[in-house]
């Protein structure tokens, strides 16, 4: 049979002759490997990128090294704020996603057998607009939803897609993080957030807050600094967390009684009038009330909640008193109430107040009411926001306290499965395993007719979808610049370090660009992100190249002031000690003691959740360099206290059956010194469910497993700590 | 962090064995020497010898992944002579070279020159201590790190040699199993001399400045190689073989000690020294705990 | 059918392939031609590419039989619908999924025999990617930008094998089959584990390593022969 | 003719695996191939507790047990007093992952052969930059410079803080703790 011109067709490009492959450049694998290795030490041809770290929600700067297309060496960027010259154990890590042998290549449908099949973006666009197009006819655009861990281009895309449609539900990942302390400072002071002056304060009290475990280097470097100078630094945790190497004393607390500490030293202040008076007198409201309904909070009444003695709360609150104004409580972040308890918004507005008595707004050492920069307003009619949507934000009725800007989406799971939410979109999130309990979660999600994921790898979110949309890398995109506040306000810029890796990957501006286009709303997305990139620089003096070649640049003329007498955009222009919101919410008017609603009954423990330095929640559990680690030093072993295992018999590193009503799981347990009795600890990062995660799937317990699903009255958070657990030797 | 043994059980064979193969050509020679008229068993000295040491050595190479992968750099194995392992190569060399001429020449019925048997001996007794040598000189652990090893080791290789040659001569020459009184009873008090040095060794690891020493002897003496260690070792491979020998030995009427059934006792406790010398090197390589691990160091 | 035409259709089994091509490859002639060149290849003991023996002692040969499963060898004789085989490129040479088996070299690297614990292969855009994507350059050739990220992926290999058979580098071509197709092993071992029938797949790919391990003896002379004529 | 050295102070470690991680990008390590391994030790009995994160890494001592017993000359003294591994000659035979008293060599899973820390910092004293351990410290634990030259910085550390080695006189190692 002859040769014909079926098989001798090729892929390879510019074969079609065939005979004219040049004879001469073939080497065999060796040879190559020593001159690639010889190459590779030369320093063969190396670019220098900045791009801005995706690991966590610090987004920190650093410059990324490229030989010959290949990601080499991260260096922090020494005037980007947040690294401040250093990078985290999960920035070096999480670079090599990139490569994952796990990542999603092509767009994803979800078969009659439930199973996922490749197929084009075209397809997947169309089908996605027509079921949007239904939805929106059916039920109108209140039905549809976005939920989003918020990242540079992310905030700005999805946010504009969901308003184009005519959503107002737009929601972030804050109620299973912050949502809690946010919306409850602001009820006190009118801002979501201060900074404390670590570095120059004489006391920093951290509650729940960890700035060795949840790292960003430039808070390490600063609470080094802060030791070396002689401040005194307290942690109040269950947990001997990290930070207590720079710490001067460690305060274990009975988890969810944070708000009992705080009323009882703010009793303390107030009854020996160590508060600063006048301040109180000059921006307060309700003082006087809020005085006489905390005067029960003796320590000796906090004592019995906290465990903590009297003694030490009645010495913690006279040193504050004697340090002031150049101390403060840090705002903390998600540990003790960011989400974690029924009483977390009401302690948020309690650790607002205390500040305030000590009157150390804006002072030197202090907590500092920083600025943030932002893009002037553009008046490229291209830019012009849609209209805002009509409606308010599912779930602004039932919690009237969650701070918009957030919302609580873990209501927006309640009205999936109510049937209310009948489309939502997921950027850059994995609800479904993070936010509440999974079983539950999952079950509300399916209740979808439409459900879309867009991330870099398949997770227990994107399992539940019906169509799953691949993302490139961080790496392999450029993203809108990030305008950022603190002492120093700045922007900085992420840009493309890596050539696209899989071809049929898009990043998140061309996904939502091309999904609004399909949806009919294009006409809102008529701009490249480079072209809305510059404009934003523009109004701020900068462009985009001269951004790319610098990573960072701050705005030292917008600095922050110390001393600048604060002004609260509270209703009332005032420190709101009694706030007409909470009451109006049905919580008292001004923050009293709040019970945690799980009380463990005997020989139960009370469940902790927490960071390791090296995992960010579930996103970085599939990255082999970090999951090694965790392997290696069984980082993902449940705590528990020494003296409660002796009386459990068991022994360091022991099997253990970890159960309650909504999950029982084995892991080997640690036993150790640094944990309160009472309590059990389990790292928010491991039991991955999801198989072709395969450096993650099925390695430790999953916390949120343990979590039944329950929202905070009034701020609408997850309470991701909410629970009990029993633990018991295998076989025991 | 939990501490994983460097070496596994393809070390532990390639010690044993190697020890094995020196053991039994020492036997060989000691036959030669005792019981000239035993020639089959030593003839199965001989054959013994060169092949079971080959076979360690081989699995030493299977172990050594990047040699494998490039296996011209075996020869670089004597570079180093300070290094133990170089040693341990030339004698292994040289003594499986001088097996090979002996099993040959014997194979071949032809005679044994009187030198080539001696001097294998020595290679063999040098490939014995040398295995000891190697983990001896390790100062990571103190169950390797004291002089005790290397004598124990080279008797565990004579004891395990002489099994060995007894086990093979009980199947193909019962008749001259019976006539190697001397050879027997030599084998008889190597297993006691055995316990006598393991029991030292412990005391002296035990007692050694750093934990690791202590924790090295727990894991043996009631870790999680206590079963191993008591069953495996001390009663299968040593005590019970000293019972069943003294009884056949000294307690047995001479006909019985003869007798067909007396032989597959004799097999049941020289097989005991075999899995017994086994299990030893095992046990040390993986209980062993190193220094800076426990060390507590203030 | 001639040796590079053989490794031509095995590329296209493995690759995104038009409807008209695949079923014109497909219909019952060209297939059987291809079947029987296989077969050619896993018997002779001659080196790629050369001519050797000629068509009339084919039969003597043995038959597929001898190297292939009952369950492979009915999948290759009836190979599936274009359909069929884009559905299967959809749910299983795509990545992400729980049963991707997308054949790629530097996804499914060899673990080594006494390595049980070496994870099955590493990322994208390994070693093996670059030194492909560097020799189709130096051949001349582009690799496609569909393959951008897997310049190494199974069918992009075959094709190179083929392309350096056509173009009369035997030498190369055996060097090359020689180094590039170890990864097959635990790549079978993937097929294997689909709760889908993957047949079709396992049988090319035992046809395969057939080949390359029928090529063996030749693959010594190769291997030395154009490491010292690589010409940078 | 330096010889380099490097002080550890574990009393500003926090045991967050930046070291090992930037380690694995500046030396494209494998995610499994770590130089640094981390001792944790707990002081003290609840609530009174103090923990001590104590990494280790090649001590490159002057006088290196893995160099005397390596059979096949794969380790050896570099320049500057840098132990090396000659990843040519090793053929992951493990002896000296054995003979080391502080078990910080490792064993490439891939290639079988040996490897461990090479004070690749070295270059970065004529200042190119490097994520290297002691750059990626978050704070700022480590010192590297040449014991040799009396005013260097880390000689001037080891003087004022009493730094020694870990364990001793045990090896003439060359990294100083203070602890």
């Amino acid at each position: 049979m002859s040769e014909n011109a079926i098989t001798r067709r090729s892929f390879l490009a510019g074969s079609a002759g065939v005979a004219a492959a040049a004879a001469v450049g073939f080497t065999s694998f060796g040879a190559w490997q020593q001159a690639h290795a010889e190459e590779e030490a030369g320093e063969g041809r190396t670019e220098a990128v900045h791009t801005l770290c995706n690991a966590c929600s610090s987004k920190c700067g650093y410059t990324a090294y490229v030989v010959d297309g290949k990601l080499t060496k991260l260096i922090g960027d020494p005037q980007n704020p947040n690294a401040s010259g250093h990078l985290c154990a999960r920035g070096y890590g999480y670079s090599q996603i990139a490569y994952s042998k796990d990542r999603l290549t092509d767009p994803l449908k979800k078969n009659a057998q439930g199973r996922f099949e490749a197929i084009s973006w075209d397809q997947a666009y169309a089908e996605i607009a027509e079921k949007v197009s239904e939805i929106i006819e059916k039920d109108g655009p209140g039905a549809l939803a976005l939920v989003q861990d918020p990242r540079p281009s992310g905030s700005y895309y999805a946010k504009r897609f969901m308003t184009a449609l005519g959503s107002p539900n737009s929601y972030t990942h804050g109620a299973a993080c912050n949502l809690s302390k946010v919306s409850g400072i602001t009820q006190a002071i009118g801002a979501g957030d201060w900074v404390s002056d670590v570095e120059n304060s004489r006391m920093t009290m951290f509650i729940g807050r960890s700035y060795c475990d949840g790292i960003r280097p430039s808070q390490v470097a600063a609470l080094e600094r802060a030791y070396e100078n002689g401040s005194r630094l307290v942690m109040v945790d269950p947990r001997c967390n990290n930070s207590t190497v720079f710490a001067t004393e460690w305060v274990p607390i009975t988890p969810g009684t944070d708000l009992a500490l705080v009323l009882a030293m703010s009793n303390v202040l107030i009854k020996n009038h160590l508060y600063d008076a006048d301040f109180v007198a000059a921006n307060g409201v309700g003082f006087d009330e809020w005085a006489e309904a905390i005067s029960g909070c003796t320590p000796a009444w906090a004592e019995q909640i906290t465990g903590v003695p009297a003694d030490t709360i009645e010495r913690l609150a006279a040193e504050f008193a004697e340090a002031a104004p150049a101390a403060s409580i840090e705002p903390s972040w998600r540990g003790a109430y960011g989400c974690a308890y029924a009483n977390s918004g009401e302690t948020a507005r309690a650790v607002a107040l205390f500040n305030t008595l000590l009157g150390c707004w804006n002072q030197p050492g202090g907590a500092l009411l920083t600025s943030s920069a932002a893009a002037g307003k553009l008046d490229d009619p291209r830019f012009a926001a849609p209209p805002k949507p009509e409606g308010t934000l599912l779930g602004t009725a039932e919690y009237p306290l969650a701070a918009a800007s957030m919302g609580s989406a873990v209501f927006a799971g309640e009205m999936a499965k109510a049937g209310v939410l009948k489309g939502m979109f997921f950027y850059n999130s994995n609800m479904a395993a993070g936010y509440s309990n999974p079983a539950y979660l999952a079950e509300a999600l399916s209740n979808l007719e439409l459900m879309v994921v867009c991330d870099v790898q398949m997770s227990e979110t994107a399992l539940l979808a019906d169509y799953v949309l691949p993302e490139t890398s961080y790496l392999e995109r450029a993203e809108l610049p990030e305008f950022g506040g603190g002492k120093v306000p700045y922007v900085a810029l992420r840009s493309q370090v890596l050539d696209v890796i899989h071809p049929n990957t898009k990043s998140c501006d061309q996904i939502f660009t091309e999904l609004a286009e399909a949806c009919g709303v294009g006409e809102y997305f008529a701009f490249t992100q480079e072209e809305l990139a510059d404009a934003q620089l523009k109004t701020v003096g900068l462009d985009l190249d001269s951004l790319r070649l610098v990573g960072t640049v701050q705005f030292p003329e917008k600095a922050f002031a110390y001393g600048a007498a604060p002004k609260w955009n509270t209703p009332t222009k005032k420190v709101q000690f009694t706030s007409e919101a909470c009451a109006k919410a049905g919580l008292s008017a001004s923050p009293v003691w709040v019970e945690p609603q799980t009380v463990p009954e005997d020989g139960a423990f009370r469940l902790v959740g927490g960071k390791e330095a090296i995992m960010t929640h579930t996103q970085t559990a599939n990255i082999p360099e970090l999951m090694n680690i965790a392997e290696q030093y069984g980082l993902d072993r449940p705590w528990i206290s020494a003296a409660d295992a002796a009386a459990l018999g068991i022994e360091d590193n022991d099997e253990c059956v970890v159960e309650n009503e909504q999950h029982s799981g084995t892991s080997k347990v640690r036993v150790t010194e640094r944990i309160a009795p009472g309590v059990v600890y389990i790292p928010s990062h491991f039991g991955c469910s999801v198989p072709e995660q395969h450096t993650a799937y099925g390695f430790g317990l999953r916390i949120m497993d343990y979590v039944p699903f329950h929202i905070e009255p009034a701020y609408g958070s997850a309470m991701t700590q909410e629970a009990t657990v029993k633990i018991k030797k295998v076989g025991a | 962090m939990t501490f994983e043994p460097i070496w596994n059980s393809i070390i532990a064979w390639y010690l044993f064995l190697a020890g094995l193969g020196g053991g039994a050509y020492v036997s060989a020679a000691f036959l030669r020497w005792r019981h000239p008229e035993a020639v089959n068993m030593i003839r199965i000295g001989r054959v013994i010898a060169p092949v079971v040491v080959i076979v360690g050595l081989c699995l030493l190479m299977f172990d050594a992944t990047a040699g494998l992968h490039n296996p011209l750099r075996f020869a670089l194995l004597l570079t180093n002579f300070g290094s133990v392992m170089t040693w341990g190569v030339v004698f292994l060399g040289g003594f499986t070279i001088l097996a090979l001429i002996g099993a040959g020449l014997d194979l071949a019925k032809r005679r044994v020159p009187l030198w080539l048997d001696i001097a294998a001996a020595v290679f063999g007794v040098c490939v014995a201590v040398y295995t000891g040598c190697l983990l001896g000189v390790c100062k990571t652990f103190p169950l390797w790190n004291n002089a005790l090893l290397p004598i124990l080791f080279l008797v565990s290789a004579m004891s395990t040699g002489m099994a060995a040659v007894l086990c093979v001569a009980i199947f193909r020459h019962p008749e001259e199993f019976n006539r190697v009184g001397v050879f027997k009873k030599f084998h008889f008090c190597l297993p006691i001399i055995e316990l006598v040095l393991v029991a030292s060794l412990l005391f002296v690891t035990a007692s050694n400045a750093s934990p690791a020493g202590w924790e090295s002897v727990m894991n043996l003496v009631g870790g999680d190689c206590a079963l191993a260690f008591w069953f495996l070792f001390i009663l299968v491979g040593l005590v019970l073989p000293t019972a069943l020998e003294t009884w056949l030995l000294f307690f047995s009427p001479k006909e019985f000690e003869e007798s067909r059934k007396a032989h597959w006792i004799s097999f049941a406790s020289d097989a005991g020294v075999l899995v017994g010398g086994f299990v030893l090197r095992l046990l040390v390589l993986v209980a062993a705990m190193p220094l800076t691990l426990v060390v507590p160091w203030y | 059918m001639e040796d590079a035409a053989v490794f031509s259709t095995l590329a296209q089994c493995f690759g995104p392939v038009g409807e008209d091509e695949w079923n014109e490859l497909t219909e019952s002639a060209q297939w059987s031609d291809f079947l029987a060149g296989a077969r050619r290849l896993l018997q002779d003991n001659r080196p790629l590419g050369a001519d050797g023996q000629r068509l009339s002692d084919l039969r003597a040969r043995l038959p597929l039989q001898e190297f292939l499963s009952a369950r492979e060898l009915s999948a290759l004789f009836a190979p599936p619908s274009y359909q069929e085989k884009s559905d299967f490129a959809a749910r299983h040479f795509t990545g992400g999924l729980p049963d991707s088996v997308v054949p790629v070299e530097s996804l499914h690297r060899p673990a080594h025999p006494t390595d049980p614990g070496v994870p099955a292969g590493g990322g994208y855009l390994g070693d093996a990617a670059l030194y492909v994507r560097d020799v189709t350059d130096g051949l001349g050739l582009e690799v496609p930008p569909a393959f951008a990220a897997c310049p190494d992926h199974l069918a992009l290999e075959l094709d190179l094998v083929a392309v350096l058979l056509r173009s009369g580098m035997e030498g190369p071509a055996l060097a090359f089959l020689a180094e590039r197709f170890g990864w097959l092993t635990a790549y079978r071992a993937r097929l294997l584990g689909l709760d889908e029938d993957a047949s079709f797949y396992i049988g090319l790919v035992d046809l395969i390593m057939g080949i390359v391990a029928q090529q063996e003896p030749f693959e010594e002379g190769a291997l030395n022969g154009c490491a010292m004529d690589s010409v940078a | 003719m330096a010889n380099y050295g490097m002080l550890i102070n574990t009393k500003k470690c926090i045991g967050c695996y930046a070291c090992r991680t930037a380690c694995q990008r500046q030396n494209d390590l494998l995610p499994d191939e770590a130089f640094i391994r981390f001792e944790e030790r707990e002081v003290g009995t609840f609530p009174r507790v103090r923990v001590e994160h104590v990494p280790l890494q090649c001590m490159h001592c002057e006088d290196a047990p893995c160099v005397s017993v390596c059979p096949t000359g794969a380790a050896k003294y570099g320049t500057d007093g840098i132990v090396e591994v000659d990843q040519g000659r090793c053929i992951g035979c493990l002896y000296c992952v054995a003979a080391c008293p502080y078990q910080v060599r490792v064993r490439n899973s891939q290639t079988g052969a040996v490897d461990k820390c090479r004070f690749c910092t070295v270059a970065a004293e004529d200042g190119t930059k490097m994520c290297s351990c002691v750059e990626a410290c978050l704070t700022g634990c480590r010192i590297f410079g040449d014991l040799d030259d009396p005013d260097s910085e880390i000689s001037k550390a080891i003087v004022e803080t009493g730094a020694a080695p870990i364990a001793g006189d045990l090896t003439k190692a060359k990294i100083y703790y203070v602890r």
